[in-house]
Parts: C-alpha cells; structure tokens; sequence
C-alpha cells in the first residue's frame, strides 16, 4: 500500500526537478528546489529516515532556500539562454545514467530484508546500542558515539563553510569601505 | 503604509517559541528525531527571521559579531575537546565511557555534550552565513558598496520573467 | 487505513499546487503556492505520522511548519526590499 | 552580566523590516512579562517533553532561562510580544470566530466548485476602533482567517480589504467582528 | 599517549584551526599553525619508524572495534604520505608567512590560516583513515578549505576558478559518495579491510563494476587526470603562491593515495586490473596526458599555469606506472609522485618569490630577471632540472625506475613515451630560462630586488631534498618498494 | 465512535484541501487565490488536524498537535497579509469587479 | 530482479540525472548550484532507500522486543552529507555572489568573454 505512496511521490519530485531545471526565473527554480527537497523529506519519512527528514526539511527548505534567495538578490534573478551546444553534457548524462541504470540490475531488490547491509554491521547497532550507549535513538547513537568521528569530521565541514564565506564576504554590518 | 505590524507582531510572539522548540530538538535528540544539527538549523531559522523583519543592523546590535565569532569556534572546541578529555582519561579518542564511572553514563554525558558543540556551532555558523550574505549589499568591481538607489531597476523590483 | 486514504487524499491538491507554483504566472502566485504545498506538506506528514504508528513525525511537521513561514518571509523581504540588507525607506 | 538596561537600549527607530515597522509600545512591566513567558514556555516544554528526569527538567529550566534572557535582549517581550492579557476573555471570541471561519470556508468552497465561478472581487476600507497594534493585529488576521477577505494594508485608522464577494464585504462592514476583537482587547 | 599518535596526527590541527579564528592576531595564529605543522610532522615520523617496526597500526576511534567504527588504519603506504604531507606543509608553511603577507588582504590573514589548516587537516584525515566514509568526510574538508584559499587571491579569476574547482570538485564528491554508497550496499561495511574482505563474494555483480566506474572516476576528477583536468591550470594559476606550491605538491597526490587505496585495498588488484579494463584505460589516459599537457604548457606564456599543465603531464607519468599493473611499476609511480610533490613545490616557491618580487609571472616580464633574482631563478633551474629529469636529480630517479619497469612488464614503447615527453619538458623550461638569463630586461620596467630570505630558505630547502633523493636515489626507492608490497598485498 | 468521528473529520479535510487546492487552480488572479488557498490553511488543517487530534487521545501528542495547529493559524494569516500587501507594492493589480467602485 | 523494486531506483537515477545536466549544461552559476542541490539530493535518496526494510521502522529503540527497525547507518551517513551539502552551497553562494561583483554578471558566458584579453 506504501507502494502507491510511493511512486505519487516519486513523479511529484520528478514533475518538480524538471520543472525547475527547465524554468529560466533562478527565483522560480529557487522555490521548486524549496519544493523539491521538501518532497524529498517526506519520501525519507515514508523510508523511516526520521532524522534525515528532520534535516532536509530544515535545511533544504529553509536555510538554503534563504541563502540561494540571498545569493539573487545581489546578483540576477533571471538565466539567459546560452547557445551552447547540448550534445556533449547529454552525452555526459547518458553515459553516466546507463553506467547507473547497468548498475542498478544487480542490486538487492528495493527493501529486501536480507541484502547485506541489513545482515552484517547494523544490526550491532539495533541490537547492542540500548545496552551499550543507553540511548533509545539508534541514529543518534551511531552518529554521535560509534561514528562519532564522522560528525567531528561534519562539524568541521560546517566550520570550514563558516570559515569560507567568512573570508569570502566578510561579516554582518556593511561596512561603507570594501573589504577588498 | 509605514506600519507593517502584523508582521512584528507574530515574530514577537513566534521567536521565543521558535527558540524554545529548538532547545527541545537539541535535548531530545536522544529520545526522538533531532539533535544538535537540527536544532543549530531551527535556531539560525529563528534569528534569521528576527533580522528579516527588524532589519539586519537590529539583528547584529543584537547578536553580536564577536559573539559568532566566538561561537563557532567554541563548538568545534568542545566537540573536540571531548575527544582530548577522554584521551587524558585513558580512553581512544572519543571513547565516551570513560568520562563517567559507569560507561553508560559517561555515553550519555558524552553524547550531550557533542551534540551541544553541534549546535552552537550549527546556529554560529548559519546565522553568520547569513548574516555575511546579507550584510554584502551590493558592491561594484572594486568592493564598495553601492547605495539602494542606485540599483538597477530590475533588482529593485524584482518582476518574473514568466508572461 | 483512514490515515492512507487521507495521505493519498492529499496527493492531488498537492499536484495542483505544484501545478499553480510552476505555471505562475507571477512571482507571487509561485510563493502562495509554495506555501499552501507547504501546509499540505505539514498536514501530510503529521497524517503519515499516524499511519505508520511513528508519532515522532510530529516534530518534523511541527518544524515544518516554521521553516515555511520563515522562507515566506525571506521571500517577501526578496521582493520589496530587494536585498536581505538594506533597510527599507521607500514606502511612505 | 551586565545590567539589562545596558544590553537592552530602546529601540525606537531601528525596528526596520519587510515594510517600514513603526516601534512597538514601551512595555509598562518588562519584568512581570518576562516571568510570565518563561511561566508560558515551562509549560510548553513540559508539553512538548514528557520527561521528568532531572536532567532533563535542569536543561529545560536552563534553555528557558536563556531564551528569556534573548527575548529581553531583543526586545520581544512586552504586551504585543507576550499578550498573556488578552487571554482571559479571549475563549469566547475563538470560539465565535472559529464558527465564522466555518461560514465562509463554506461560502469560499461554494464558490470555487460552482461552475461559473461567481465572484465579484472588491476592494474597500474598515474602520478599525482597537487602539492597540495587538488589537489591530488580532481584526486584520482574523478578517484573513475568515477566506473570503483578505486584509491588505493596515494602518492606525481604518484596514483595506480584500473581498471575494459582495456577502464578504457586507459581513465585514456590519462591524460585529470589530466590536468583539476591541471587546477582546479590553481597555488599555 | 604514545599509542594515541594516529588520532592525534588529525586531532592536532583539527583543534588548532578554531583556535586561530579565536586569536586573531596574524602573528600568533601563524606561529601556532607552524607548531602544529612541526608536531605533526614529527607525529608523522614516529608513526611511520612504528610502522617499520611493529607493522600495521590500527586505532580505534571511539574505542569501537571497527566494523562497528571507525578506524585509523597506518601502514607503510599512508605513513609515508603523512610524511610527505607534513614535511612539505611545514616548508610550504615557512614559505607563506611572507608569500601570504603580501598576496592576501591583511585582514583575511587570521582566516586564511584557519583555512589553511582545515585543508591540511583534511588531507591527514584522507590518508590516515581507514573508512570508505570518512574519506568523504575529509575530503570535503580539504576541498571546501581548498576552494576558499584560492578564492583568496586579489585576482578576480581566481574566484572563477574556485567556483569551477567548486563545482567539478562536488562532482567527483558526489561520485566518490555514490561508488561508497554502492559498496556499502553490496558488502553492509564502510570499513575498508572490512570491504576487502567481503567483497571478493561479489565479484560478479554488476552494480560492483559500477561502483568501481564511479570511485575511479570521481578520484580522477580530483586528481587532474587528462580529460577531467579542466579545472585545474586556472585554479593553480589565480590561487596565492603558496596555496597553488601546497595544494600542488599535496591535494592531487592525496587523490592519487585514495585511488590506490581503492584499487589495491579495497577492490584489489585482481579486479581493477583484472576484471576491469583498467590497466589500458589508465594507460591511454596517461600518454595522452603526458604528451598534451608538455604541448600545452609549452604555449602558456603565464609561468604558473605553465607549471600547471606540466603537473597534468606528470600526473600522467605517475597513472602510467599505475597502469603497468605490477608491483615495480606501482612503486615507480609511487615513488614519482613523491618526488613530484618535492619537484612541484619547488617549482611553485620560486615562482611565489617571483610574483612576490614582480607581482606576476608572466614571461614577458620575467626577461632578464636572473640578473635581479639570481637564487631564485637558480632554484628554479634547478627545480626544472628535476621535472625534466637531469641525473643526479629526484625526477631522474623516478623516470629511470619507471622506464625500467615498463621495460619488466614488457611495454618497449612506453620509455619512447616517456622520453619524448621529457623533451617537450625541455622545451618549456628552457622557454623560462631564455627569457631569465639571456633577454634584456624590458627598459621601462623598475629593477626588482632579490627574494628575501625568508623565502628563500625554504625554497632552497625543497631544492635541496630534490637533490639529496636524487643522489640518494635508493633510499626513498626501498622504502616505496615496501610500501608497494604492501599494498598489493605481496607481503 | 471516535474512529467514526476522525473519519469524517479527516476525510473533510481533505476535502477542504483538494477544493482549496482547485480553488488555486481556478481563480483568475493573485488575491482571489489567496482566498481560496486560505480554505486549506485555515478549515483544512482544522479538520485534519482535529481528526488526528481525536486519535492522539489526551496524551502529549494531543499538546503537539494543538501547538501545528495554532502554528498554522498564526503564520497562515500573516504570510498571506504579508504577501497581499508586498504584491501590492510590487505593482500588482487586483482584479476587481466593475460594477463595484 | 523485480521491475517494480528496481522502479524507485530508476527514478532516482533519472533525478540524479536531471540535476547532473544542469550542472554541466547550464551557463548560469546559480542553476549550477540549483543543479548541484538536486544531484545531492537525489543520491541522499538512493542512499536512504538501501536502508528500508518492509514493515520497519525509524530506529528509535522501543519497548516491544519483536519491533524491527530500519537500517539506521545510512541515516546516519546521509545526515553527514546533508551537512557536507549545505556547507558546499553557502561556499559556491558567496562565491557567486563574489563573482558578480568582479564580473556583474553570473553567466559563464559573459565572463570567458570578459577574461578573454587578459
């Protein structure tokens, strides 16, 4: 029954990342990249990634539709056509979406409960987290304490990101002289 | 035209809930969804929204430049100098059970005190993103700032290029 | 079984607004758009919550439903001031 | 900490937003408005939390003291902010306005599935008699509540609607929704 | 604490870079930046004498036992390119203080040290860690620091060509993130002795060949291989100098480590060369690259980007000992791109000493000026010496062992590749060198002064290790031959 | 009877939703889909919400649910104000009926 | 190999796609941004619909024993990569921001075009 679910959510995120790759108003491609993530979050809920969910509808909805919204209203809101021959990028995309697509036909079936992800290190974590960390939620579980170095490592990433807009723009209160 | 207080109305009443919601996620990221990220995200959202509506100069009297500035480091600080804690203790890096006599608490105190680094630096980090896209303006080749009246018309009122 | 029919309830308001957010025509109605997809969206997973016996889903509506009102705002502010910056002195 | 009349300086021309804001009141009793929205937000984080670990209490209690100390610091808190006056007689009028609500999203539902479309967009003013912006805020957003009007601009003397039909217009222009919301608004 | 080394070889920076936006103070922030350099080129060496001693190290992070964590994982591979990121890091470091000083704004400096050690960070992170994921994870770290320094320069393409960086480097991110995805989806481990060892069961299944297309060709985004090498000259050319001497001699040798990681560790050798074209692939790849990169670099009339052409071209010597397939021929390669690194960084100081001097590189007004900066330019003949591979020097031992490699796997054209492709070498650099000693210096420019020493201490410095492996050309070749046994899993 | 109840509720409001939805759809201009899109937020999400709320039972859910809900009805009104009166100032013409000024 | 598993994938794949076009194809350096979300996005998708298992669900430990849960490691990795994505965004944002002004304008066009007599 999840499967009906499923695919009007699948060809709602299609009709949308197409419509936004299509559209030439940035603002528009802007709100339907807001849409698409949003869409993109319930599909993660439906797959039980409650976390993830939690995430992308903060982030992809919110943050980064403020900051791309940011990004235009000091540049452009509108794409010009370029002339440039499509041939090659579609080459490119065919390519790489038939490697994909060869790839995909030998992989476990869609929520099949014997692939090996679901047999070999996982369930440790279902199984030993409430007695070892003591903490209901798995996810936060592997995050912060068994991958706890993979989140040092995202902290730094965001850090990093801090850093970087940091020295690329400067910060907050506009200063009458550039900081050239 | 010159009251918009509807607006400033709701976002009074809005932030101090919005905040609090985000101190809920940060603390119950161990019983339910959420935790330092989301909640860094939930609290950069809420003071975005009060340097929309009051204006980013309000926004930076308020939340201060230094104070991002130290934010954002202090919370990679923390996550990291959990790690050197626990070295000092005698654990591996990051080993959190032997922050506590009892391994399972020394998880938990050590889990809360990530995700605390998480989010401070999450919300430091967002807020100052934009506070640096907003705060740019815009600037001519050479980095000055130009004045509101003279952008062109097309920024001023943004129209969609749609029919 | 009532939370299902009601998901899949949801499902074509939420075509037609996406519908209305892609068509346009202008700027604006792109942005009411957004936003009543957004409450769809917030309704929708608050049902989807239930349908799946995961109550936590609520959270994540509840979330929801704040960022959708923040990115209006941001988009609103995009619109008449042009830049997140500059402090408004058109209207008087 | 610094006393908070030096963090918090009165702001009385930097409140620029969307549209230019004008300041709001000067609060009369910052302090009783503080302790009742920290009262309001333990409530609500009890709410929302359901734990009773003292750990968690302790991190509850923390986060509210420090979301109360931001809000004084950016001067949320004062009547507008937290209108914890308005809900003493408040339960009537939701109630009344919810049934309103119910009228005119039967009305607007009509409309859109009736095949020939009939509405006859209108534009006109209201008077508005509340003298607070609290009040004000409480009519405009209720006239929105109700689909069918939609308040467009808002100033101290009268709203500029929206209306989807000639009843919309009539409903609001008998000025019984006016009436309750100043009811609402008590005496300042 | 000893036994704590390898997460302290990360930690260290990692602790130091927030610590320097704490600071603020130019001055102190580079001296902490250099102390932490300095550790961690020490760590480095003790890990790497433990390696010889005790064997592979493995750590624990989070004391989880790894399948279930992550681990850190040292063998002599990875300890020598910590060494050779931390020693080149430190003399890069001595270098940039001054460099830096003049080519970024005064009050980025504090930041751009920030950066700087973010990137440094995430390339110890690359090497040392032993997890398909965290690879990703820092990865993104150097390449996000990477993609702010260049921007730094005053230049205005240089933050075209970090955006251009930005966006092929996500991509290759991206692809990296998609090949880990599909082997964690076929063997349910992130752990990569855990991944070696689970996946000789899937061997057949195509989704495995797809995850080998897209690690191979994401890493060769990263690393500059010929036809995806397009972000590269602008992003070396525009960045300050010392950033393009650092990231040059470390950030494509650390893409290079992790596609050896993954052929060898992880898939291993049988199924990259063996189930999958990849031997002639990379082969092609690699002449094409060392012959068009030498062409174009010969008519770059702007030295820096000059030398980033050569470094696609030399990537491509190293890919080709790769592709050969056997043990000498991958510790061929491994060994140039040790003694790449040395060479380019090199290359790269003197052309900061030159910009720092001139303000630019570009030929026509470098006429002459071996009169003005005589040391400088000898470093840089000396440098280029090396690249082209002069006896006595670095790049002469490398070649020697590459063509001698190529000769046991029984490629008799490959050294005629080889050897033209030096000449080309000799072409572009004797371009520099007829300009520097043999033209007249243009009659309006202003008499420039020699580098101050504080540059040219380290770049001599560099030159000097070019030489002292280039007379002692056995030393680094026994111990790359080691690592190259290791890896392929010969001992 | 409950389960009865949050049928009905639910099934009206989604109801509202898709007429408010089509409502979107048929209008002719900016602010006459305003009122249409307020069906959705305002009766919609009621009657959704109600009806999960009857399911939740008094538990804290039911606090949850309440708090979406005033959410909903308090940024509704106030993005849709806010957008009226932006599209105004951005040069946008109401459709208005002739025979009305 | 079932058609109907096998059809979530293809359509993620074929979002991925569409995101990776834009990237390449397009000339204007916030759709290439646009196009990168997408991508990112996409391959968070793929990533999360490994750890399904039919009947599961969020790994949120509960009190009955015979519950089965989700696999939560992707979760977890693809938390990390949100993060990774949103911080490359901000990054490639104030670069195009930077680029604006440098060049005024964000077509890639325009801007070899201006570069061209260097």
């Amino acid at each position: 029954m999840s499967t009906l679910i499923d695919i009007l959510l699948l060809s709602l995120m299609g009709i949308t990342a197409l419509a936004a790759v299509r559209m030439k108003s940035l603002f528009g491609a802007v709100m339907l990249t807001g849409i698409f993530s949003l869409l993109s979050a319930l599909w993660f809920l439906i797959l039980d990634a409650v976390d993830v969910s939690f995430t992308e509808a903060a982030v992809g909805a919110g943050i980064s539709t403020v900051l791309m919204l940011g990004t235009l209203s000091l540049t452009k809101s509108e794409e010009k056509t370029s002339n440039h021959s499509q041939i090659i990028p579609l080459f490119v995309v065919f390519v790489t979406g038939g490697v994909l697509i060869y790839g995909t036909l030998d992989m476990p079936d869609f929520a099949d409960p014997l692939a090996p992800i679901h047999t070999h290190v996982a369930p440790h974590y279902i199984e030993k987290s409430g007695a070892e960390i003591g903490v209901p939620n798995i996810v936060t579980s592997v995050l912060a304490s068994y991958r706890g170095f993979d989140t040092l490592g995202e902290v730094t990433v965001i850090f990093t990101a801090g850093v970087g807009v940091l020295l690329l723009l400067g910060i907050g209160r506009r200063r009458e002289d550039g900081d050239e | 035209m010159t009251h918009h207080f509807i607006l400033r109305v709701i976002t009074k009443l809005l932030i101090p809930l919005i905040l609090l919601f985000a101190l809920y996620v940060q603390f119950h990221g161990d019983f339910g969804p959420g935790g330092g990220f989301q909640a860094g995200v939930i609290i950069a959202a809420a003071l975005v929204l009060y340097a929309l509506v009051f204006g980013l100069n309000t926004a930076s009297a308020v939340i201060k430049e230094w104070v991002l500035l130290v934010l954002i480091p202090l919370g990679v600080l923390i996550y990291a100098g959990v790690g050197v804690a626990s070295l000092l203790l005698g654990g591996n890096y990051l080993d959190y059970n032997v922050l506590a006599h009892d391994p399972v608490h020394g998880q938990h105190l050590g889990i809360l005190l990530v995700e605390l680094g998480v989010g401070m630096t999450v919300a430091a980090v967002l807020t100052t993103i934009f506070f640096a896209f907003a705060g740019r303006g815009h600037r001519d080749a050479n980095g000055n700032l130009l004045p509101h009246s003279a952008l062109s018309d097309e920024i001023r009122n943004r129209k969609d290029g749609q029919p | 079984m009532m939370f299902f029919v009601t998901v899949i309830a949801l499902f074509p308001a939420m075509f037609l607004a996406l519908g209305r957010a892609i068509v346009g025509p202008t700027l604006y109605d792109r942005v009411l758009a957004v936003n009543s997809f957004g409450t769809f969206t917030v309704l929708m997973i608050a049902v989807l919550g239930f349908m799946t016996d995961q109550t936590d889903f609520v959270d994540i509506a509840l979330t929801y439903a704040l960022i959708n009102f923040i990115g209006t705002i941001a988009v609103l502010k995009f619109f008449v001031v042009g830049d997140f910056g500059y402090e408004e002195q058109r209207d008087q | 900490m610094p006393p908070l009349s030096a963090i918090v300086k009165p702001t009385t021309t930097n409140h620029q937003g969307i549209l230019t804001i004008s300041t709001g009141p000067t609060s009369d009793n910052r302090w009783l408005h503080a302790i009742s929205l920290a009262l309001t937000m333990a409530v609500i984080w009890f709410l929302l939390s359901g734990h009773t670990e003292p750990l968690i209490l302790g991190l509850g209690a923390a986060s509210i003291l420090s979301i109360t100390w931001l809000a004084l610091r950016m001067d949320l808190i004062d009547r507008e902010g937290h209108p914890i006056h308005l809900t003493f007689r408040a339960p009537m009028f939701w109630v009344w306005l919810g049934w309103e609500i119910v009228k005119s999203n039967l009305q607007v539902m009509k409309i859109i599935l009736y095949p020939k479309l009939p509405i006859s967009p209108r534009m006109f003013r209201v008077p508005v008699s509340q003298k607070t912006d609290i009040g004000r805020v409480l009519y405009a957003n209720s006239i929105t509540l109700t689909p069918g009007t939609i308040s467009l601009r808002v100033n101290e003397h009268d709203i500029e609607v929206h209306a989807l039909t000639q009843a919309g217009e009539d409903g609001l222009k008998d000025g019984k929704m006016d009436r309750l919301v100043t009811n609402v608004e008590g005496e300042q | 604490m000893i036994a704590h080394l390898p997460a302290l070889q990360i930690v260290l920076p990692l602790i130091a870079a927030p610590l320097c936006v704490l600071l603020r103070t130019t001055r102190l922030v580079w001296l902490l930046a250099f102390a932490v350099t300095v550790a961690s080129f020490g760590i480095a060496v003790e890990l790497y004498s433990q390696v010889l001693q005790y064997g592979v190290i493995s750590y624990a992070m989070g004391g989880w036992a790894p399948p279930i964590g992550i681990e850190y994982r040292v063998d002599q591979f990875n300890a020598l390119m910590l060494i050779l990121i931390t020693a080149v890091a430190t003399v890069v470091l001595l270098f940039a203080r001054t460099s830096v000083a003049k080519e970024v704004d005064q009050r980025r400096q504090p930041l751009f040290w920030a950066a700087w050690l973010l990137c440094f960070t995430g390339l110890l992170g690359i090497v040392i860690t032993g997890d398909a994921f965290n690879v990703f994870v820092f990865l993104e770290v150097s390449s996000l620091s990477t993609y702010a320094l260049i921007a730094c320069a005053r230049d205005r393409r240089a933050i075209t060509s970090a955006y251009q960086y930005l966006i092929m480097g996500t991509i290759g991110a991206t692809f990296i993130l998609i090949g880990i995805g599909l082997l964690y989806m076929l063997t349910g481990t992130l752990n990569m002795a855990d991944l070696a060892a689970r996946l000789p069961g899937v061997t057949e299944s195509r989704t495995l060949k797809t995850a080998f297309v897209f690690i191979v060709v994401g890493c060769s985004l990263k690393l500059a291989l010929f036809p995806l090498h397009l972000w590269m000259p602008n992003a070396y050319a525009y960045a300050p100098s010392a950033v393009t001497a650092f990231i040059a001699a470390t950030a494509t040798k650390v893409a290079i480590y992790v596609m050896l990681r993954f052929f060898f560790t992880i898939f291993g050798a049988d199924f990259s060369f063996g189930a999958m074209p990849l031997g002639q692939v990379l082969m092609v790849l690699s002449v094409i690259a060392m012959f068009s990169g030498s062409l174009v670099a010969i008519y770059e009339q702007n030295v820096k980007r000059m030398l980033a052409y050569s470094s696609v071209a030399q990537i491509g010597y190293i890919t080709l000992g790769i592709s050969l397939a056997t043990t000498t021929g991958l510790a061929a390669g491994m060994l140039h791109l040790f003694n790449h690194a040395m060479i380019k960084a090199a290359l790269f100081m003197a052309m900061g000493a030159v910009v720092y001097r001139l303000g630019s590189c570009r030929l026509d007004q470098m006429a002459g000026l071996a009169k003005q900066m005589p040391w400088t330019m000898a470093a840089f003949v000396a440098g280029g010496l090396s690249l082209i591979g002069v006896p006595l020097t670095t790049g002469f031992v490398s070649k020697w062992y590459l063509v001698n490699a190529a000769f046991d796997a029984g490629w008799t054209i490959i050294p005629v590749a080889i050897l033209g492709s030096s000449l080309l070498a000799v072409i572009y650099i004797w371009k520099v060198v007829e300009t520097a000693y043999m033209r007249l210096p243009p009659a309006d420019q202003k008499p420039v002064q020699e580098a101050p020493l504080a540059l040219l201490i380290p770049l001599w410095i560099m030159v000097a290790a070019n030489f002292f492996f280039g007379i002692q050309g056995n030393l680094l070749w026994q111990s790359v031959l080691q690592a190259a046994r290791q890896l392929s899993g010969e001992i | 009877m409950i389960n009865f109840l949050s049928w009905v509720l639910l099934l009206s409001g989604c109801f509202c939703v898709l007429i408010s939805a089509i409502g979107l759809i048929r209008m002719p201009d900016l602010f006459t889909r305003m009122h249409a899109a307020g069906v959705g937020d305002t009766l919609g999400a009621i009657l959704v919400i109600a009806g999960l709320m009857l399911q939740a039972g008094p538990t804290l859910l039911l606090a949850k649910l309440v708090l979406i809900m005033f959410f909903l009805l308090f940024t509704g009104p106030t993005a849709c104000h806010a957008l009226a009166k932006a599209a105004l100032a951005g040069g946008e013409k109401p459709l208005l009926d002739d025979n009305n000024q | 190999m079932n058609w109907v598993t096998h059809y979530n994938y293809w359509i993620v794949i074929l979002l991925m796609m569409l995101g990776f076009y834009t990237i390449i194809a397009r000339g204007n350096l916030v759709k290439k941004i646009i196009g990168l979300n997408i991508f990112q996005t996409s391959v968070f998708v793929l990533f999360i619909s490994m750890g399904k298992i039919p009947g599961g669900v969020a790994p949120i430990l509960r009190d009955d024993p015979t519950t089965i849960y989700s696999n939560p490691l992707p979760h977890v990795l693809i938390l990390t990569a949100i993060v990774v994505g949103v911080a490359t965004t901000a990054l490639g944002l104030a670069l195009v921001v930077r680029i604006n002004e440098a060049y005024g304008t964000i077509e890639e066009d325009e801007i070899h075009e201006q570069d061209r007599f260097f």
